[in-house]
């Protein structure tokens, strides 16, 4: 990338660059509780809570990983645009899973059907393996 | 007329080189924030296509519970557990490499990103164990899914398992590739790291490189409930 | 600021002045470039050739249905060549074409100028962009050559599973061409945040440039889907994992709603920046400020935002449940508000300004009128009861060829011709521009009006031979069809005829106001001489062409 | 509207309506979405000469005489005309939507007393199920006039779409899941019903006859009627399933399948080398069993068709009878 610009201007320091350091023990506290968290969500597996157990397990996940994401990467301290990008695409993800989840879920609600069409060409049938 | 040669200070002490900002940015803080900018929107992808797996896993989730359910029992748990334990280690060391390298301790740095890599081949090797033994009982993924005697029986009432370990491969085995990735990613931080290129002043390939190790992190984090202990 | 008089067209004295063109040579200095504008043009020689090559698809399938029992095709000798053709004609213009033509040739190279930069934010990831778009037509080609994809560009499962291992080789090609649209977009968002001139607020930026970034937006959010549904369909056709296939337990629907999800902010990746294009070309020629700028650079957002949840209109008949599709019409009738408010923005800039029938702006005339067929016959297909009868009918096909062939590709055709003289510095011969855009309205008239009485007639898509009452208007679309043909083939003439041998153009040739036309033309390596710095909110002010004409 | 062209002068079906536009209306919600459609296009007609004559006026008008002219007039902005192109709009869209909504309710949901019949789709034919058949009959199928008739489909390889224009009814027909479609026939004659869902090589060619007949001639079940003659009955059987992958004729050619002329009594070798003859019980496990005995040459995606392996034909589709006539048949084939 030499071409254009090859002839030497004067070397100047920009100092401008400041970026946010924490400290070692905020990283290990961090660490601890995710530690935590993962003994928790284990522990938790073992009871049954009927339809709570999706919602238990992904409020611990989601917990972790906002831990993760606000100190390990920085996002607490950066510019908002990276805040807004990375949130941004959690709300358009959870668009691609409402539609689709609610398509699934009210599929013959109008227009009751009953059974399963059972011949479907060479259906896989692990057990006749 | 042509711009000055703008560069980043360089520290004292080891064998640091300079990093000079490029011709089209108009200061260092520019160019950081373009690069971190652009990783960040790199990782957005990431989180869309694994988003991709997760919707058709959460799907057939619902629409085959019993099955998902009886299968997740079949998976390893404290192997899973372990593998969560010593990702969440990686990503640690990782975060205090990053820490290192921006106050250019360029020896400390180099230390805590070995300890990452060998965090993540353990990673790997204790996902190595758990396929042989998953393989060992005939369960592939895909149409190559034929249960021997041993686990014939567990499968017998099940609704399509085959589903669930197509989704348990698909989704493990590309987290396991952006694992390696990530180690190779690593490992070239490591080399370029020993010549002196990272400091203070250019921090910016280890902290991005940090923030795709944290993202393959935060995917196993939501991978290891959905997988392993079925909801 | 040197902006002379547009007198007429004086012969310019030497013109090898030191410009990005000239200024290093070789292929090396080409296939390595770092300069936005030599990948610019990199990418309008490819997508051309990659539309060309498209249409001789579309010319194979309309001789295909000149007669009901098929002329080229019959049942006899096999209908899979036919099946083949569309899906080639598919995958070439949607995914080496339309999607990265614009962004990757106009925007490539008029972004950075209008913005004021010296360059893209990663002129790097600017090359990989190119080369995995060449890589990616390398593997389509490849795909071609060793086997037959006869699933459609749509790649519907489970036909998609059984049908040939191309499928594979073609996804995979698809997957590459995926990741060049997303470093394109990366790049510009990047770019529009980061690199902005002095002063150059966001209010203050060419609509062009908002339309590029929220193009960009979709192309972030939207193509690694596309990845990960192609992935997955490679994984189902090698290793039947069982996801959309129902031998497996899988559900095709699934496969819809992913490939959907993508697919829908596609064709608005593909409409937006021809929306940018056109409100450059229209504000220039008709010599008169966009009308409307603010609400403008908002509808162009909020389409980009919209645009995500109304895929389901796609798949109204494919046994979806009648809620989800009563939100998807619901929400696909709130995409069209913002762009009705755009098409009446344009008329309300051109009105009463001071028109000048340049090709520029005949081209952007058509596509106005295109444009709003396109976007009427919409509202048919976006209805419930309507698009239950329309759906997979040739009305569906003259619909979205009047929005992407008649809109996107004409908004492209409009560009080209506006940048021109800033591209390559040579001016085109104006009589046959003009000649060749009335021949592709007229062209579009032909070929796709009888589509639209035929599809509401009932004539399915993708079908090779169909019942005889349909041929005479299958006839008069072919006809149509060669028209475009001459049209497009005496612009490509014309065009390359201007590279060796046209007349040098003069300084802001059509007389722009916005930065990209205060550059030498064609502008040095470095863009710009001094760095500009934006002072007014006015930036389409065109009174500084008058005011020399008072000094002169 | 475009009939001066050349056509084959095979009399089309039947008439299209005043403007050439839609398909006879013989559904009940027929005549709803035709309004629904003709209200949409006088209002893009509508709109589409409006912009058009906005641009053609302004164009003539303001025309730029001299190099340096400038515009007339630099307005850009207009509130109360952007509120009117905001809201006009706005309102005639949601009165499309919920038009569009009501129709497509009566669309989906089927009344009560509707005749249940049945249709399976699969590479490139249909066969129907009247109400009470106990087979199904490939190809055509009968409906009574002004009865809603409700249809569970569901198609055995991959996606299909049953699709009648003539009653503005369309349902895509998926493997692996039954789906229903429903309508009410008012008008008599026989219409054209298409697959809308590409499905492969001879997507086009696969189209069925809609028959709607007076209530006492559906009484008479014209579906069970079948030609005397067992051979005309075999012809008609290999017309309706077989024509898509074997030829029965004496050029030799072949598609995906061994061509059918003179095969009778000739020794077929097998892929696995083995001979064996073609007699009746060859036949009939060919058609229950296809994948029992192949034919050398023809292992599933081979020649240039890579067509899949043949389908079943169940004693549902084919009853015995069908078989017997289908031998009798073949063994005229031959020079």
């Amino acid at each position: 990338m030499a071409d254009a610009h090859a002839e030497h201007g004067e070397v100047q320091i920009d100092e401008s660059l400041k970026t946010h350091v924490c400290s070692g023990g905020q990283f290990f506290g961090v660490y601890i509780a995710l530690l935590f968290l993962t003994i928790v969500t284990v522990g938790v597996s073992y009871f049954d809570f009927g339809d709570f157990n999706m919602l238990i397990a992904m409020a611990i996940a989601s917990c972790k990983a906002a831990l993760v994401m606000a100190i390990f990467m920085h996002l607490r301290w950066d510019t908002p645009i990276n805040n807004i990008a990375f949130i941004g695409s959690l709300i358009f993800l959870s668009l691609l899973f409402l539609f689709t989840v609610a398509d699934f879920s009210t599929r013959s609600d109008m227009e009751p059907v009953h059974g399963i069409p059972a011949e479907v060409n060479n259906a896989f049938d692990w057990k006749s393996k | 007329m042509s711009h000055a040669v703008l560069e980043t200070p360089t520290p004292s002490g080891g064998n640091f080189r300079p990093h000079k900002v490029a011709h089209h940015f108009t200061s260092a803080v520019q160019e950081f924030q373009s690069l971190k900018l652009a990783f960040w929107l790199f990782l957005v992808t990431e989180v869309m296509l694994f988003g991709g797996l997760f919707a058709g896993y959460y799907i057939y989730h619902e629409q085959y519970l019993e099955t998902f359910v009886a299968c997740g029992k079949l998976l390893n748990r404290e192997l899973g557990s372990l593998n969560t334990i010593i990702l969440l280690t990686s990503s640690w060391t990782m975060a205090m490499g990053v820490r290192a390298c921006q106050r250019s301790k360029q020896r400390e740095m180099i230390n805590w990103l070995w300890l990452t890599v060998l965090c993540a081949c353990g990673f790997m090797v204790v996902k190595y164990f758990e396929y042989t033994a998953k393989f060992d009982h005939g369960v592939f993924p895909g149409s190559f899914f034929a249960p021997d005697e041993t686990y014939a029986p567990f499968f017998e009432g099940l609704l399509h398992p085959n589903i669930f370990f197509s989704f348990y491969f698909t989704m493990t085995g590309i987290h396991g590739f952006h694992v390696l990735l990530g180690i190779f990613a690593i490992l070239w931080l490591i080399w370029q790291g020993g010549k002196g290129r990272f400091h203070a002043g250019f921090s910016a390939p280890v902290d991005l490189i940090g923030l795709y190790w944290h993202i393959v992190d935060l995917i196993w984090i939501f991978l290891f409930p959905l997988l392993y202990l079925v909801p | 600021m040197t902006t002379n008089v547009p007198v007429a067209d004086v012969a310019i004295e030497e013109q090898p002045k030191e410009n990005y063109l000239n200024c290093s040579k070789g292929f090396w200095s080409w296939a390595g470039t770092l300069d936005h504008k030599r990948i610019g043009v990199m990418y309008l020689i490819g997508t051309t050739m990659a539309f060309l090559t498209g249409g001789i698809f579309a010319l194979g399938i309309r001789v295909q249905l000149w007669s009901p029992d098929g002329v080229m095709f019959t049942q006899e000798t096999g209908l899979a060549g036919y099946n083949q053709m569309f899906t080639l004609h598919g995958v070439f213009m949607v995914f080496m074409f339309i999607i990265p033509a614009i962004p990757g040739a106009l925007a490539n190279f008029a972004l950075p100028l209008m913005l004021g930069a010296k360059d893209v934010a990663l002129p790097r990831l600017n090359l990989a962009s190119f080369y995995l778009w060449l890589i990616g037509t390398g593997f389509a080609i490849y795909s071609i050559l060793t086997g037959a994809v006869d699933t459609g560009w749509t790649f519907y499962t489970p036909y998609s599973i059984q049908t040939e291992q191309s499928v594979v080789s073609m996804g995979l090609a698809v997957f590459i061409l995926g990741f060049s649209s997303i470093f394109t977009g990366m790049n510009f968002i990047v770019t529009c945040h980061k690199l902005r001139a002095p002063g150059q607020t966001w209010f203050r930026m060419p609509l062009f440039c908002w339309a590029i970034y929220a193009t960009a937006i979709l192309q972030v959010l939207a193509t690694p889907v596309l990845g990960i549904t192609v992935l997955m369909l490679a994984f189902e056709h090698l290793y039947h994992i069982g996801i959309f296939d129902p031998a497996y337990g899988g559900d095709p629907v699934l496969f819809q709603h992913f490939f959907w999800f993508y697919s829908h902010p596609a064709v608005y990746i593909m409409i937006l920046p021809g929306m940018g294009v056109i409100s450059e070309v229209v504000s220039v020629h008709a010599r008169k400020p966009l009308f409307g700028y603010r609400l403008m650079a908002f509808s162009a957002i909020s389409i980009a935002v919209i645009s995500f949840i109304v895929w389901g209109h796609h798949m109204f008949t494919s046994g979806q449940s009648e809620f989800v599709m009563m939100a998807f019409s619901f929400l696909t009738f709130l995409v069209a508000i913002p762009t009705a408010i755009k098409e009446f923005s344009w008329v309300a800039t051109i009105w009463k300004g001071s028109i000048a029938l340049t090709a520029p702006m005949l081209y952007a005339m058509a596509f106005l009128v295109i444009f709003s067929i396109g976007g009427l016959t919409g509202i048919f297909l976006g209805a419930l009861s309507t698009d239950i009868h329309l759906h997979d009918t040739y009305f569906v096909v003259a619909h979205f060829h009047a929005v992407m062939m008649g809109s996107t590709a004409l908004a492209f055709f409009a560009g080209v011709h506006h940048w021109w003289p800033q591209i390559f510095g040579k001016m085109y011969n104006e009589t046959l521009a003009k000649i060749s855009a009335c021949f592709t309205l007229v062209g579009f008239m032909v070929t796709f009006l009888p589509q639209f009485m035929m599809g509401s007639q009932g004539m399915p898509r993708r079908y090779a031979t169909y019942l005889p009452e349909w041929q005479g208007y299958h006839q008069v679309s072919t006809i149509g069809a060669f028209i475009l043909g001459t049209g497009f083939a005496l612009m490509i003439g014309y065009l390359v005829h201007s590279l060796f041998a046209g007349k040098p153009a003069r300084e802001n040739y059509w007389g722009g106001a916005t930065l990209d036309w205060k550059t030498a033309t064609p502008p040095v390596h470095t863009n710009f001489d001094e760095d500009p710095v934006v002072t007014t909110d006015e930036i389409y002010d065109y009174s500084f062409l008058s005011e020399e004409k008072g000094k002169a | 509207m475009l009939a001066f062209l050349p056509q084959q002068q095979q009399e089309p079906l039947q008439g299209f309506d005043s403007l050439g536009q839609l398909p006879p209306a013989a559904s009940t919600f027929a005549p709803d979405v035709d309004g629904l459609f003709y209200f949409c296009f006088w209002i893009s007609v509508f709109f589409f000469f409006f912009i058009a004559g906005l641009l053609v006026y302004t164009t003539m008008q303001n025309r730029r005489k001299t190099e340096t002219q400038p515009a007339a007039s630099n307005v850009t902005h207009n509130t109360p005309l952007e509120v009117v192109w905001t809201l006009v709009p706005t309102i005639i869209l949601m009165v499309i939507f919920a038009w569009g909504w009501k129709g497509n309710l009566d669309q989906s949901i089927a009344p009560g007393d509707a005749l249940q019949y049945q249709a399976i789709a699969q590479k490139w034919n249909w066969s129907f199920q009247h109400p009470g058949q106990k087979g199904f009959t490939p190809g055509e199928f009968w409906v009574p006039l002004d009865r809603p008739v409700k249809f569970t489909t569901h198609s055995t390889d991959v996606l299909h779409s049953f699709y009648v224009p003539a009653f503005r009814a369309k349902r895509d027909v998926l493997p692996g899941r039954y789906q229903t479609v429903w309508f009410q026939a008012t008008q008599e004659g026989s219409y054209p019903m298409l697959c809308a869902e590409y499905c492969g090589d001879e997507h086009s060619q696969m189209r069925a006859v809609v028959h709607v007949v007076t209530q006492e001639e559906f009484d008479k079940a014209p579906w069970n009627a079948r030609p005397e003659d067992p051979i005309e009955w075999g012809e008609q059987l290999y017309n309706q399933y077989c024509t898509s992958c074997h030829r029965a004729d004496n050029t030799g050619e072949i598609k995906a399948a061994p061509n059918l002329w003179a095969i009778w009594g000739k020794e077929e070798e097998l892929e696995d080398g083995s001979r064996v003859p073609v007699d009746k019980d060859y036949i009939v496990e060919s058609i229950r069993y296809p994948q029992a005995k192949i034919v050398k040459g023809f292992t599933p995606g081979a020649n240039k068709y890579n067509a899949g392996a043949m389908t079943a034909f169940s004693s549902a589709l084919i009853p015995d009878e069908g078989i017997d006539a289908i031998v009798q048949w073949l063994q005229t084939l031959k020079d």
